[in-house]
């Protein structure tokens, strides 16, 4: 274990970003805080304290738009040049327990066979340094899916306790790390007082209105048909307005799209994010497989409760951050989709 | 008039009728303007659509200019004066957005004022060199 | 993808001295779908021509480009070539290497890359043109003038003599126009009454020719070769039938204080009235807001003297609906008003207009011909005209044009006085004099030289009416000093404007109106008697100031256009129209509202575009949010790949 | 006033006079009702001060639907439900409309109130239903300001800056953007069945934001699409996940419509031509005005 003063997180970045490897953190812009690249002008807006990030680091090993490879057309021959991949190494501070596990949802279906290249390169780069939660909020419902926001995971932990990180490295990558900053981080044993504020966090967690428990054990592959063909379906997608708010800003949203961009003197391929709440999302040649916003809003809500758990092991692809919760246009989230599931048909 | 190695992308949209003939006519007359100019020819001003506008800065202009009948003599009777009121609201984002307002022009040139074409395009242009490159309406991907 | 030849014209040296016509050829050879590039010296020779049409052939082209000079020069022909060929004329794009580079660009590398660019865009294009196919429309056999002075009834005489029906319609009681007030026309003195009265008859006369007088237009509907149009047959409250012309019912009037607009106000006449003697139809028509009768419903003098029983107080508007092939606008001029001029005192009684001048020294006019000073009735003992009033003025007040006839009937006016009143002393008060036109220059000098005009150059800044004579407040120019004329008469050369409601008529028949409102030709010099709408033409001062002898050519002109047009069974239909793409329409119907044309209707959700309404101007297009609403031949996307190539 | 319109729902569903009922539903928190129809009974049924959701918007989808719709309607909603009724998009024989007063709309965040209210209810002047078949319950709506100019003082203060600080804050703005679309899905003119930033066939098609480029693009067709058309509903700053004060583009074209073309407050009648499909040959500004001002 190690501590160091939220005060000299600072220089911690600095030194990191001098040495070659790019630091995201928490940033707070307005009323928005959102996981910034740090620079000495984002230093006095670093936000430990607000709970949640708008968007989620998914960003940083799934970027919106990534780019694959360039066309060019020299004497009539098509020339391809693949994108690099990357090789900078960086680290994400701040992430919270329902986010690095988002990550690692992320994780078993881009690093399983076939392996994304452009992701594994990118999370091979990354050190994910994390944090407790040390006042989770109305809209959280980690607990739900076993994820213990008192024991953050990924490859350092931390508690901030009295305006102090208390610092534990969790793997190779996070140990790597830290022997690399040491002279920064002092040597700590205060094992009672991350004790303490773990105890703390579990029960406001149990407090919250969500951690009443959720009747995920309705969500069984078994019961997929049945599922998929309730009736419950069209009243609760009603209200979609078909953005894609929820699935840009959700830690486990995986899907992309692949476009060609025609730049004149080249033609850039990339992916960027998709939403399967789009009327194009899945587009194919013959039309599209499903026509109304109903079948697309069951198709998110299938898919996180049915279909991933089905394909990995029973793991849910939420991780119950609650961003959805906060910032749908029409107050619609996945809990209202769990929760109305509650009585059987 | 040059600065540097800068030569500027100027996409001039001109009417077939009035401006496109006026262009025919600054030909005919042999009357000088810049080479940036490249001219595409639209029916009517009203055929522009603020999205070939953007299109253009997009993939490379650094100046576009929209040349149209004067008011009142447009070939369709009226198409010039919704691209009056289009243009203006357009051009009027773009500068509350922070794009150089000497990027974008509307200018009424009729069929038969090839000096005036030449001299607006002339003057146009210059005013693109003194900006420079566009920068804050530019795609990367489709420089280099 | 397209088969894509492309040729690249010399234009003798007109392009190839400055643009490199090789490179550009090895340049559109790398353009892909591109799969043949060649140069000719001259591609709209037959040569040229054949060489592109064997090309398709051999090489199998499913698009053309043609890089040389303007589309406005050749595109038609090398469309043409192309449909020779068995390709569809749309898929040949031009692009503009002489107007738009040679011509302008002396540096052969800057000419050379912008040839090679915009050859590259017209490739862009082409690569997304499509078949387009003219509709056909019939052409109604019928045509319509607007206006029935002098350039309406030579034009209607001329079509009619063709053998087609021709209708005219006259807001005034009359057909005769300006030209029937005048006394005599220059250069000749021959009586301008004594030409015109014979064209009326034979007008009203012609088996093919239907006058409707006192008549307005009220709607158009169609396009060229089919126009519906519904004319506002105004109520005369005399029934044209039955009336014999006797002309008892105005002696018998007892309202005698309207004041005649024949004769420009100088006398008046009564409610129920002819125009002037010769009219043509020789019908009287009632003035109703000066018959008591219609006012109050008492009097009713007229029909009781009336024997026909021609007098119908309960006559109604009628509305008559016709179809014409083609629309001839020839509704002339006005004076301007002088209302803005007030140094002229033109509120004085001796102070008057030319055409006022006209009446004054007319036969048939108020003083029977005898020239007097309107305020006492005394011979003036001079007379001082000046010109240039509210013409070549480029303040708002008054026109920034020359009104052409001034100088002219100024100095036939002087003429007149001079032979007729020796003793009577003219100035004439000018700019510069003009007179460019067979045997005008000789007129002008005979009135200075022969008969002893005194033309002054200078303008008058101030008329003072002292009672007994008029003070002009003047500068002679040429003899550098300021000077108080005394006159006893003075005559302005009043500017001519087309008549107010030609902007109207112009409206309803989209054509278009410079900022004069003279009606715009579609060329001004190879298309100057046909209006930018197609099947509207122009005949007489709407388009321009013209005397009365340009205004007969062109009224001939006119007539031969048109006949050409009603000569034809069916018109082929412009093909580049707009079309919407119903699996995008929102039906928000905003395309509806900015259709000059009225083309677009809204049905049950969606858009639909009657393509032979559509003139193709593309505004719907930018209306419409969705993009589904575009234009063929200048597609959104079309459009977007010119962009894209010229920015690459 | 909740129960006035429970009741009158229930009423007129039971009775046969709509098929159903478009309102807003108890959420899990107090603090987020959801937009719903109701068919049988409004007993979730509930009408506070965090309804902000602009009920015109979903008259779109049951347009085609058989039966009535009884929809309770904000003031400042009405103007919506005119501009859709304008553009076809809806019919007027197929709502019956109560209109309901409105104190203003709180913001939540994390189902908490930050103790402010929407930015349209802070220069709210849309204090009178446009359109409607009954009114019910007490007018509580009042209006803010009688300065019908204070919604335009956000936007003199950007016109004030310099061009590189527009560009600056701007950039800064657009930068957020996560192109989820929110904006343009919850705002009711801007309900193109396919947008042309969807749509391949048009070649406009982004479904991200690859460069800066794009999200400026997005934004100001996004802006200029609706312009003339747009209420000044606020639903798109309202609804963006990422806090861009979206209003401004909307509201710029607001002031200068108002400014060179006359007054015009789209969605106050369904005549009045829009400003963007009208013109006045003599009065119009010319682009120039762009140009010549500071």
């Amino acid at each position: 274990m190690y501590k160091i003063d939220k005060d000299n997180l600072p220089e911690l970045f600095k030194f990191l970003t001098k040495n070659g490897t790019d630091v995201f953190a928490p940033v707070r812009k307005g009323n928005q805080v959102n996981f910034e690249s740090f620079t000495d002008e984002v230093a006095s807006t670093l936000d430990l304290d607000t709970l949640k990030t708008v968007r989620s680091p998914k960003d940083f090993v799934l970027p919106q738009v990534e780019h694959l490879f360039d066309a060019t057309i020299e004497n009539k021959q098509i020339k391809l040049e693949t994108s690099p991949l990357a090789d900078k190494p960086y680290v994400i501070f701040g992430v919270r327990p329902c986010d690095v596990k988002g990550i690692e949802v992320l994780d078993n279906v881009y690093l399983k066979d076939p392996v994304d290249k452009f992701y594994q390169a990118r999370r091979a780069q990354g050190v994910i340094i994390s944090l407790a939660c040390t006042n989770p909020q109305q809209t959280c419902f980690c607990k739900s899916f076993n994820i213990d926001a008192a024991n953050p995971q990924g490859d350092i932990a931390i508690w901030l306790i009295n305006d102090s990180l208390n610092w534990k490295s969790l793997t190779d990558k996070g140990a790597n790390l830290t022997t690399q900053v040491k002279h920064l981080l002092q040597e700590s044993s205060d094992i009672d007082e991350v004790e303490a504020c773990q105890k703390d966090i579990q029960l406001k967690i149990d407090a919250l209105p969500y951690s009443r428990g959720l009747p995920l054990d309705k969500f069984t592959p078994d019961k997929l048909l049945e599922i998929f063909n309730d009736a419950r379906w069209d009243e609760l997608s009603k209200a979609c307005i078909a953005c894609g708010t929820c699935t840009f800003i959700c830690p486990t949203c995986q899907c992309y799209d692949v476009k060609d961009y025609d730049a004149g003197k080249k033609v850039k391929r990339y992916r960027c994010w998709d939403s399967c709440m789009y009327s194009d999302f899945t587009l194919m040649a013959h039309g599209n497989s499903r026509n109304t916003q109903k079948e697309r809003f069951r198709q998110r809500y299938m898919h996180k409760l049915v279909y991933h758990p089905d394909k990995h092991h029973g793991e849910f692809s939420c991780v119950g951050c609650g961003r959805c919760v906060n910032k749908c246009p029409s107050s619609l989230n996945i809990v209202k989709v769990i929760k109305s599931f509650e009585v059987d048909n | 008039m040059s600065v540097g190695e800068f030569k500027p992308l100027v996409v001039a949209f001109c009417c077939n009728w009035c401006s496109y003939a006026g262009a025919d006519l600054a030909g005919t007359s042999r009357l000088q303007y810049p080479a940036e100019v490249k001219i595409i020819k639209v029916p009517c001003s009203c055929r522009v659509n603020p999205l070939f506008v953007l299109r253009a800065f997009q993939k490379g202009a650094d100046g576009v200019i929209i040349c149209g009948c004067h008011p009142g003599d447009c070939h369709y009777s009226t198409g010039n004066y919704y691209t009056r009121r289009r243009i203006t609201l357009l051009y009027s984002m773009l500068d509350y957005l922070g794009i150089e307002k000497g990027r974008t022009h509307l200018e009424w040139v009729s069929a038969a004022e090839g000096v005036k074409f030449a001299t607006v395009m002339n003057k146009f242009v210059e005013q693109v060199y003194e900006l420079g490159e566009n920068r804050r309406l530019e795609d990367w991907r489709c420089k280099s | 993808m397209k088969r894509i030849g492309v040729f690249v014209c010399h234009c003798g040296t007109n392009i190839a001295a400055t643009v490199d016509v090789v490179k550009v050829v090895e340049a559109a050879k790398l353009e892909p779908g591109v799969v043949h590039a060649a140069e000719y010296p001259y591609l709209c020779s037959e040569a040229g021509q054949n060489m592109i049409i064997k090309a398709v052939d051999e090489f199998g082209l499913t698009g053309v480009v043609v890089s040389a000079c303007s589309p406005r020069m050749h595109e038609t022909t090398f469309r043409k070539a192309a449909a020779k060929a068995g390709l569809n004329p749309f898929m040949v794009e031009i692009s503009n290497i002489r107007e738009q580079c040679s011509w302008i660009h002396k540096d052969s590398k800057d000419g050379t890359e912008k040839s090679i660019i915009l050859t590259r865009a017209a490739i862009a294009k082409v690569h997304l043109n499509e078949p387009l196919h003219p509709g056909e429309s019939k052409v109604t056999k019928r045509a319509l003038v607007i206006g029935g002075g002098i350039a309406g009834i030579q034009t209607a005489l001329d079509i009619a003599e063709a053998g087609f029906p021709v209708d005219i319609v006259e807001s005034t009681p009359s057909i005769g126009g300006k030209m029937a007030q005048l006394d005599k026309t220059f250069p000749t003195l021959d009586c301008s009454a004594c030409i015109l009265t014979p064209k009326m008859v034979d007008a009203a006369a012609h088996e093919n020719i239907t006058l409707h007088t006192y008549s307005e237009i009220e709607k158009v509907e169609g396009f060229v070769g089919d126009f519906t149009i519904t004319i506002r047959k105004k109520a005369r409250y005399v029934d044209m039938k039955n009336c014999t012309g006797c002309g008892l019912c105005y002696e018998k009037c007892p309202v005698k204080k309207a004041p005649s607009e024949f004769e420009q106000g100088l006398i008046k006449r009564t409610a129920i009235y002819t125009p002037f003697a010769q009219a043509v139809p020789n019908v009287p028509v009632i003035d109703k807001t000066q018959c008591i009768k219609l006012k109050t419903g008492k009097c009713g003098l007229c029909e009781k003297v009336c024997t026909p029983k021609a007098i119908v107080f309960d006559q109604q508007d009628e509305l008559i609906t016709e179809k014409y092939g083609a629309v001839i606008i020839a509704t002339g001029y006005d004076q301007i008003s002088l209302e803005k001029f007030g140094e002229y005192s033109y509120n004085s009684p001796d102070v008057i207009t030319g055409l006022e001048f006209e009446r004054l020294t007319n036969a048939a006019g108020p003083t029977g011909g005898d020239l007097i000073r309107l305020s006492d009735k005394k011979k003036p003992r001079s007379v001082t005209f000046i010109q240039c009033i509210g013409s070549r003025d480029t303040s708002k007040r008054g026109k920034p044009y020359c009104s052409k006839i001034c100088c002219m009937y100024t100095a036939k006016h002087a003429m007149l006085i001079r032979d007729k009143y020796p003793q009577i002393e003219v100035n004439v008060f000018y700019i510069d004099v003009r007179t460019p036109g067979k045997n005008f220059d000789e007129f002008y000098r005979r009135s200075a030289e022969e008969y002893g005009v005194n033309y002054i150059k200078g303008q008058v800044g101030k008329i003072i009416d002292q009672g007994e004579f008029l003070t002009l407040q003047s500068v002679d120019m040429l003899g550098g000093k300021r000077m108080d004329l005394q006159t006893d008469l003075v005559v302005l050369a009043t500017a001519i404007e087309p008549v107010k409601s030609v902007r109207i008529i112009a409206s309803m028949l989209t054509a278009s109106i410079d900022t004069n409102n003279f009606m715009t030709e579609a060329h001004p010099k190879l298309k100057p008697v046909e209006s930018p709408t197609a099947g509207v033409f122009l005949s007489g001062v709407c388009q321009g100031p013209k005397d009365i002898p340009e205004t007969v050519a062109q009224a001939g002109a006119t007539a031969a256009k048109v006949i050409g047009l009603l000569v034809k069974d069916k018109l082929m239909t412009n093909p580049c129209t707009a079309e919407s793409n119903e699996k995008f329409c929102n039906g928000c119907s905003a395309c509806t509202k900015v259709c000059p044309y009225g083309a677009i209707a809204y049905d049950d959700g969606i858009v639909h575009v009657n393509k032979a309404l559509c003139q193709g101007c593309g505004a719907c297009a930018v209306t419409c949010p969705s993009g589904a609403m575009d234009l063929q031949g200048f597609s959104n996307r079309q459009l977007m790949a010119e962009v894209d190539a010229i920015c690459r | 006033m909740q129960e006035l319109m429970k009741a009158k729902a229930q009423e007129m569903l039971s009775n046969g006079s709509v098929t159903r009922v478009l309102a807003w539903k108890k959420g899990d928190f107090e603090t987020n009702p959801e937009p719903a129809f109701f068919t049988k009974h409004v007993d979730d049924m509930v009408y506070n001060q965090y309804c902000a959701t602009n009920l015109s918007n979903f008259m779109v989808g049951v347009e085609k639907e058989e039966g009535k719709t009884l929809v309770f309607l904000k003031p400042c909603d009405t103007f919506s439900f005119n501009q859709l009724l304008k553009e076809n998009r809806i019919s007027r024989d197929k709502a019956y409309i109560i209109g309901v007063g409105c104190e203003g709309v709180k913001v939540i965040d994390e189902m908490q109130e930050t103790g402010a209210l929407l930015e349209k209810c802070n220069v709210c002047t849309k204090i009178k239903h446009m359109v409607y078949d009954e009114l019910i319950g007490e007018d509580v709506t009042r209006r803010v300001t009688d300065d019908p100019l204070t919604r335009f003082k956000d936007i003199e203060a950007i016109e004030k800056m310099d061009a590189g600080e527009r560009f600056a804050f701007w950039q800064g703005e657009f930068s957020k953007c996560i192109r989820c679309n929110a904006c343009r899905n919850a705002c009711p003119p801007c309900g193109c069945k396919k947008c042309v930033f969807d749509n391949d066939n048009y070649d406009t098609a982004q479904k991200a934001n690859v460069t800066t480029f794009e999200e400026q693009m997005f934004h100001i067709i996004r802006a200029y699409h609706v312009a003339g058309r747009c209420t000044d509903c606020g639903e798109c700053t309202r609804v963006c996940p990422q806090d861009i004060p979206l209003h401004l583009l909307n509201r710029k074209f607001i002031k200068d419509i108002n400014a060179l073309y006359g007054e015009f407050q789209a969605g106050a009648d369904i005549e009045t031509l829009g400003p963007l499909t009208d013109f006045n040959i003599d009065q119009d500004a010319e682009p120039s005005i762009v140009y010549d001002r500071g």
